[in-house]
């Protein structure tokens, strides 16, 4: 399947001219840390030609709060709540990922029920940061507030749900080491089922608002193309690599948690520009409400946590693992070494949109100024994962 | 046709304003102050500490262990212990903090300490309107601050408090073979 | 199915002799072995690791540090030995020492074959400010990035990155934080609930707490 | 200027169709309702922040809706999230460029005291160790509910504030400082650690 690409004769824009009049005389400007389209505390010092930009490096560590060395020095449960403050739009599917790592790292079993309700809650939560990426995204081309606003509406929906699960909106710490902390009640079951029921027809509409609209089409297409081949050499994960047509999403590769039983095909792009970036994002939405209803219609009554692992004064044997999953932004992997005591002696985050970020200066070479806010917001870049 | 797609997304705006007068979904504004969202039963923001009875010191449960302080991630929790000990509710003498504060300026609500705390001593609160001017000392809550009766507990998490009740009855049911008479009765009323 | 690591690391040999591979050994459930690689070949090896038809580990997933200190590992045996002028079996512990190194990890994964990880390793002993280890950028543009970080928070030196700046830290920034003897500058001014290791610094700004009474046991 | 001013007669007048207010109180009136926030986020607080500023909790209904990406037109400063020492010299400077009267909002854990982040070697333990802030918010992070009853308590903070006399409001009086130092990147930490002038923790008895 792919993204469909609407080409407009008329809207195409003309090749860029690599030689423009100011030549020569490179101007440095630095686009961030302040800035209200750089999604949080990032900077790009950009070398412009006139309007064109010739070098591109970005600037990181505005959040670099030292979550890895906190880490160390906290127990395998304690760095659970800090998880969530990696990627804040994603606390669950955070917590999926370390949970699955520790997990592996110990050799612990998941009871059924905590692997569908962890589907349900990654799912979720790919719902609501696809929705208010499209509406920053929007907002950074400069719509400014309306896509922003419906998605949040939706955002907020979800945002209840968890926190009448979890107990918090964002910050859900949810997830444990052989499962999960509280099972879902039936009504919460069914609250949810109710918003995911109607959440394809939020995506009409947001489709209808946005996805056909010239200026977006004129703005998008063409604009940051990345090869499958360099996507690939430069470790970039996700939608943005699904968007150069490169098949590999780690719920069919590595089949983790309970998503082999489940039905879903993989978009994939064609020309990997930010609108197969954009497009990759809505087209993974309808994906996410199919898995959440079949999950809805599969889930059973059951244990939620493996009664055998211990929460206080946890131990795992000595050794390493290295847990990865299909986070919203691309490959979240943990990677822990435990010395055997109750500290990870190395506790290891690979953030996806860090790695993601490698090929930005690629993406954005050749084009105008205006068209780096877009590119950027294309990547789906959230700092306290890419500083941590 | 070129524009034909901006129409169409101007359409969906008027419909969505037209709607908002009509449809509760569009219009979703919460009048804070004067109107509130109801919080969840299992929202969670800061720990408070529960105490039986009408006594914040005699019904304190809160025994001084000290797992929470150990547990706490962020170490937000400075617990004393006391010099003497009173009875609890079980009426077996125990330990009991002299000192409990906790910097809600740095707690970040993972709620672990109630997790991890053996006593069902320590619990989430849902008060969440606490802006202050001042950081020093106004965001340290101290011991009686913290304190909250059951009551309280019940009021705020219901279902919670119930199995918490029920729980500590039949742990004290257990200890004593023989109950007396009146035991049995916090049982059913909490049960109910 | 992949080949397991024994296979590549003797078809890596037979491709280029010479060349020094050990397998590290993964004790925990997760059974992830990696290849410790010599820094000397580390480029060659990864080039064959990434072009190599039956592997083609095309996607460097994650690249990080490790720093070890010296460290002791106790570890018992049973010896044979003559008690009271019999043969008896008895368990002796022996302590080795193993002298601490900076290690840079790369999970390497394939796209192509969808298989993996093959997990290698680098290390060096030298911690100061000269630490270096060749860098695998130029094989996967992945680790540009993540080696960056690997300079700035453990201080190693890739030789062969084609950036290498501090990436987190501010560059007048002179510590590496991560390694396990970094010690972070003390502003532990306003501590109201200090315990442990915090406790242990803020007793430089305020009274330590009271000395408590032991819970004795009733 | 408002005390002087019989309650009883300003309601009578009230009644009679007159409306009697004092400069102080139109003054006040005016800047509390319309506080521009400075749009600029950190981390995790400032997705909070969005939200109140979205449809559902609205900061419009309190005349705070305009983000401005300027400082020099903004009036209040949000600090949303975690500052690190990278981040700080920035914020004292935007700080420093915004207009008097200015005001700052700490908000959630990490903005007041590091949170929990603090014991990490690149977070500052607090943003009022550098500039001064007038609302606290404790959370992590606190619902947009909670960034509204900030809000509200900054508005009561700027309606009690005096234009004259001796209690007259810190940006009236010209001997109060309106920008502080930046620090600058050290070897080891920020220079200075702290400002003196702002930060001022009392001594805890232990």
């Amino acid at each position: 399947m792919s993204a469909t690409v609407q080409t407009l004769e008329a809207m195409e824009r003309p090749p860029v001219s690599m030689g423009s009049r100011l030549e020569g005389e490179l101007l440095e400007v630095s686009m961030g840390p302040q800035h209200p389209s750089t999604h949080g505390v990032f900077r790009m010092n950009v070398a412009l030609d006139g309007e064109i930009v010739r070098k591109l490096k970005p600037v990181f560590g505005y959040l670099h709060r030292n979550h890895e060395k906190i880490g160390e020095n906290t127990s395998y449960l304690g760095s659970m709540p800090y998880t969530d403050r990696l990627d804040y739009f994603c606390s669950m599917t955070n917590n999926w990922a370390y949970a699955l790592s520790v997990e592996k790292l110990a050799g612990i079993q998941v009871p059924e029920r905590a692997e569908y309700l962890r589907i349900i809650l990654a799912e979720l939560t790919r719902l609501q940061n696809h929705a208010s990426l499209l509406g920053f995204l929007l907002n950074d081309m400069g719509a400014w507030g309306t896509p922003l606003m419906y998605a949040f509406r939706e955002r907020e929906k979800i945002l209840d749900l968890f926190e009448s699960l979890s107990g918090s909106r964002m910050m859900c710490d949810y997830m444990r080491f052989g499962g999960c902390r509280v099972d879902a009640s039936d009504d919460w079951l069914v609250g949810a089922k109710k918003i995911v029921d109607r959440f394809p027809k939020f995506l009409d509409e947001f489709e209808e608002l946005i996805l056909g609209n010239e200026i977006v089409i004129g703005r998008t297409q063409n604009v940051g193309k990345v090869s499958a081949e360099l996507a690939i050499n430069a470790g970039v994960t996700g939608p943005m690599l699904r968007a150069c047509g490169v098949n590999y999403d780690l719920r069919k590769v590595d089949g983790y948690g309970y998503y082999p039983h489940f039905k879903f095909r993989i978009p994939l792009g064609e020309h990997g520009d930010t609108y197969d970036r954009l497009m990759m994002r809505a087209l993974e939405m309808r994906e996410s409400v199919s898995i959440l209803q079949q999950a809805f219609a599969q889930i059973q009554p059951g244990p939620v946590l493996n009664p055998k692992v211990k929460i206080r004064a946890f131990r795992p044997p000595i050794g390493e693992a290295y847990g990865r999953i299909e986070g919203p932004k691309g490959e979240l992997g943990f990677y822990l070494i435990s010395d055997g005591g109750p500290n990870p002696y190395r506790y290891r985050v690979r953030p996806p949109s860090f790695i993601n970020l490698t090929i930005l200066e690629d993406m954005c070479l050749g084009h105008t100024v205006a068209d780096v806010m877009v590119i950027l917001g294309s990547v789906d870049i959230v700092m306290g994962e890419v500083d941590r | 046709m070129i524009g034909s797609g901006i129409l169409k997304g101007m359409a969906v705006t008027a419909r969505n304003f037209v709607g908002s007068y009509f449809e509760k979904d569009r219009l979703i504004t919460v009048q804070y102050p004067e109107e509130r969202n109801p919080l969840p039963e299992n929202y969670r923001n800061f720990p408070f500490l529960i105490y039986d009875g009408d006594d914040p010191h005699a019904g304190l449960r809160c025994v001084a262990c000290k797992i929470c302080e150990k547990e706490c991630p962020p170490q937000c929790i400075y617990i004393v212990k006391s010099d003497d000990k009173k009875p609890d509710y079980m009426g077996k003498p125990q330990l009991y903090p002299k000192v409990f504060d906790i910097d809600i300026s740095v707690c970040m609500s993972c709620q672990i300490c109630v997790e991890v705390c053996p006593f069902e001593a320590i619990k989430m609160d849902k008060e969440f309107e606490l802006s202050k001017r001042e950081r020093f000392n106004h965001l340290l809550q101290r011991k009686e601050e913290l304190s909250k009766s059951n009551d309280y507990y019940h009021k705020i998490c219901p279902t919670d408090a119930a199995e918490v009740d029920a729980k500590l009855a039949e742990a004290a049911a257990k200890k004593k073979p023989a109950p007396a008479p009146s035991a049995p009765t916090p049982v059913s009323a909490a049960v109910s | 199915m992949m080949e397991s690591l024994e296979e590549i690391k003797a078809r890596i040999q037979a491709a280029a002799p010479g060349v020094k591979i050990d397998i590290v050994a993964n004790g925990s459930p997760s059974q992830q072995h990696s290849l410790l690689i010599d820094n000397e070949h580390a480029v060659g090896i990864a080039k064959f690791l990434r072009v190599d038809p039956a592997l083609r580990l095309d996607f460097c997933s994650n690249a990080t540090g490790v720093d070890w200190l010296d460290r002791t590992v106790k570890k018992t045996v049973k010896v044979k030995k003559l008690v009271d002028g019999e043969e008896k079996e008895v368990n002796e512990t022996i302590e080795g020492k193993i002298p601490g190194y900076l290690e840079a990890v790369y999970h390497l994964y394939s796209i192509t074959h969808k298989h993996g990880p093959v997990i290698i390793r680098m290390r060096t002993a030298d911690r100061t400010d000269g630490a270096r280890l060749p860098s695998l950028t130029p094989i996967w543009r992945s680790a540009e990035f993540q080696e960056r970080e690997i300079f700035d928070l453990y201080g190693v030196r890739f030789d062969g990155h084609p950036d290498l700046r501090r990436i987190l830290m501010w560059d007048e920034f002179q510590d590496y934080p991560m390694r396990k003897d970094y010690r972070e500058p003390d502003d532990y001014e306003w501590e109201p609930t200090p315990h442990d290791e915090v406790l242990e610094k803020a007793k430089q700004h305020y009274p330590p707490r009271p000395a408590e009474e032991e819970l004795k046991p009733s | 200027m408002s005390e002087q001013i019989d309650e009883r007669l300003r309601t009578e007048l009230q009644r009679q169709g007159v409306w009697v207010t004092s400069m102080q109180d139109l003054y006040n009136w005016g800047r509390k309702n319309s506080i521009w926030p400075l749009q600029f986020g950190l981390a995790c607080c400032a997705i909070e922040m969005i939200a109140t500023a979205a449809s559902r909790y609205d900061i419009a209904r309190f005349g705070g809706e305009i983000f401005r990406p300027s400082p020099r037109q903004a009036d209040l400063m949000i600090v949303a999230g975690t500052v690190t020492k990278k981040m700080a010299p920035q914020i004292v400077r935007l700080y420093n460029q915004m207009a008097d009267p200015k005001y700052v909002i700490a908000m959630g854990a990490c903005a007041i005291s590091g949170g929990p982040f603090k014991q990490g070697y690149n977070v500052l333990k607090g943003i009022d160790r550098y500039i001064p802030v007038d609302v606290y918010i404790p959370g992590c992070p606190p619902r947009p509910e909670a960034l509204l009853h900030a809000f509200m308590e900054l508005q009561s903070k700027i309606d009690s504030q005096k234009l004259t006399g001796a209690h007259k409001a810190v940006h009236l009086d010209p001997k109060q400082p309106s920008e502080f130092p930046v620090p600058t990147f050290g070897k080891h930490d920020l220079e200075p650690p702290g400002n003196p002038v702002v930060f001022q923790p009392p001594k805890i008895e232990r």
